[in-house]
């Protein structure tokens, strides 16, 4: 059984710059992994490259996105 | 005035020092030690060319990832209070850009919380900084 | 007005941690990161019954022993600056005690400098500490 | 060959309240080790001790004592 399902995507900092946006919106109505996420906004080869899924920080690629999520493409962290 | 009540905060305004250590003993009369760290903007004139530096965070998650660092360190170290407060807007040379306290009853646990809480927020909380220089921006990826 | 010229002093009067901050961060452009240790006295009703802390000193050695301290870590260190304040004086729970103030271009050294600074303080400089009690006067032998 | 001389003793903290004095004068014709003026002082039960020649903390009690000297016998440190 297959839903729609609706993903807020956020692109920051150098990310941001290369794709020229710091927002989409994903919809789907097949499963998909965050690994399947990345590639569909096409930063595959984007690396390194962290993630977050709803704010926290996810290292597992293979993870299922949910309706709803907000997921984060970010370059590493320079803050500090 | 600063919202001094929160012991965890990203914003944009200058803090104070003085301020945020009296905050922070105020919370409890048996703290004995304080360490303190201070980020700030280094003079760029020295081998690099760089007018001044933008910071960028995840505004929804990055004040939340220190307030986890902050609870973390409690659990961790033999301390009693920690604050962090870490500024995202343009900063020039000289301005004060990050201050972590910590008050402990001794030293020991308040230097390590100091020190691995700054260590710990370079890694895990989502700010970026970007350099403008004569030659463009340029987004700093290391985090020294 | 304190003296600030003065990188490392021992006084009566209390001390401003943003203003040796300050004296600190204008010797130079290149400092990046500021570690700083400030002891204070803990308030003493919680276990143990103290009216206050009188300090004594060997006046002609104290602060001569504090600045071959500062010397020292100016060597041993990639540190840029540091500031050593102590107060020699009666004081009461919240006082302000001892202030380590440690400029550097990168954050590990500032912290190791300021940690080693207060610890070899407590090992080599001359000055004792003598608690009032209800039940007398008391030397404090350790320096934990 | 001897000669007179003249030492300053320093006593501090707990030494000095033990003594009932925080310093005096210690005159002799005799060569004096440190070890030598601890004992003339009465300190020499005193433990632990640290001493200082001329405001320079010494360890050798071996160390010979010279006319104008200042020498202070203290407790432990519990400065910070």
């Amino acid at each position: 059984m297959e839903a729609h399902m609706s993903v807020k995507v956020l692109f920051f900092g150098s990310i941001a710059d290369r794709l020229g946006k710091r927002e989409c919106s994903l919809d789907t109505d097949k499963a998909m992994t965050v690994s399947d996420l990345v590639a569909a906004v096409g930063c595959s080869d984007f690396e390194p490259l962290l993630l977050a899924v709803n704010r926290e920080q996810i290292s597992d690629m293979g993870l299922l996105v949910q309706d709803g999520d907000e997921v984060a493409l970010m370059p590493p962290f320079s803050g500090g | 005035m600063q919202n001094l009540v929160k012991a965890v905060r990203i914003q944009e305004e200058d803090f104070s020092m003085e301020a945020e250590v009296g905050a922070l003993r105020a919370i409890s009369g048996r703290i004995g030690g304080i360490a303190t760290f201070l980020g700030c903007a280094r003079d760029f004139s020295e081998g690099r060319d760089v007018f001044s530096i933008e910071f960028e965070q995840y505004a929804g998650m990055a004040e939340k990832a220190m307030q986890a660092l902050r609870s973390e360190a409690l659990d961790r170290f033999d301390i009693i209070e920690a604050r962090i407060i870490h500024r995202v807007t343009t900063v020039h040379a000289g301005d004060q850009i990050v201050l972590v306290v910590v008050g402990a009853e001794h030293r020991g646990p308040a230097f390590d919380a100091c020190e691995w809480l700054i260590d710990e927020l370079k890694k895990r909380v989502p700010i970026w900084k970007k350099e403008m220089t004569p030659d463009g921006d340029s987004w700093v990826t290391q985090h020294p």
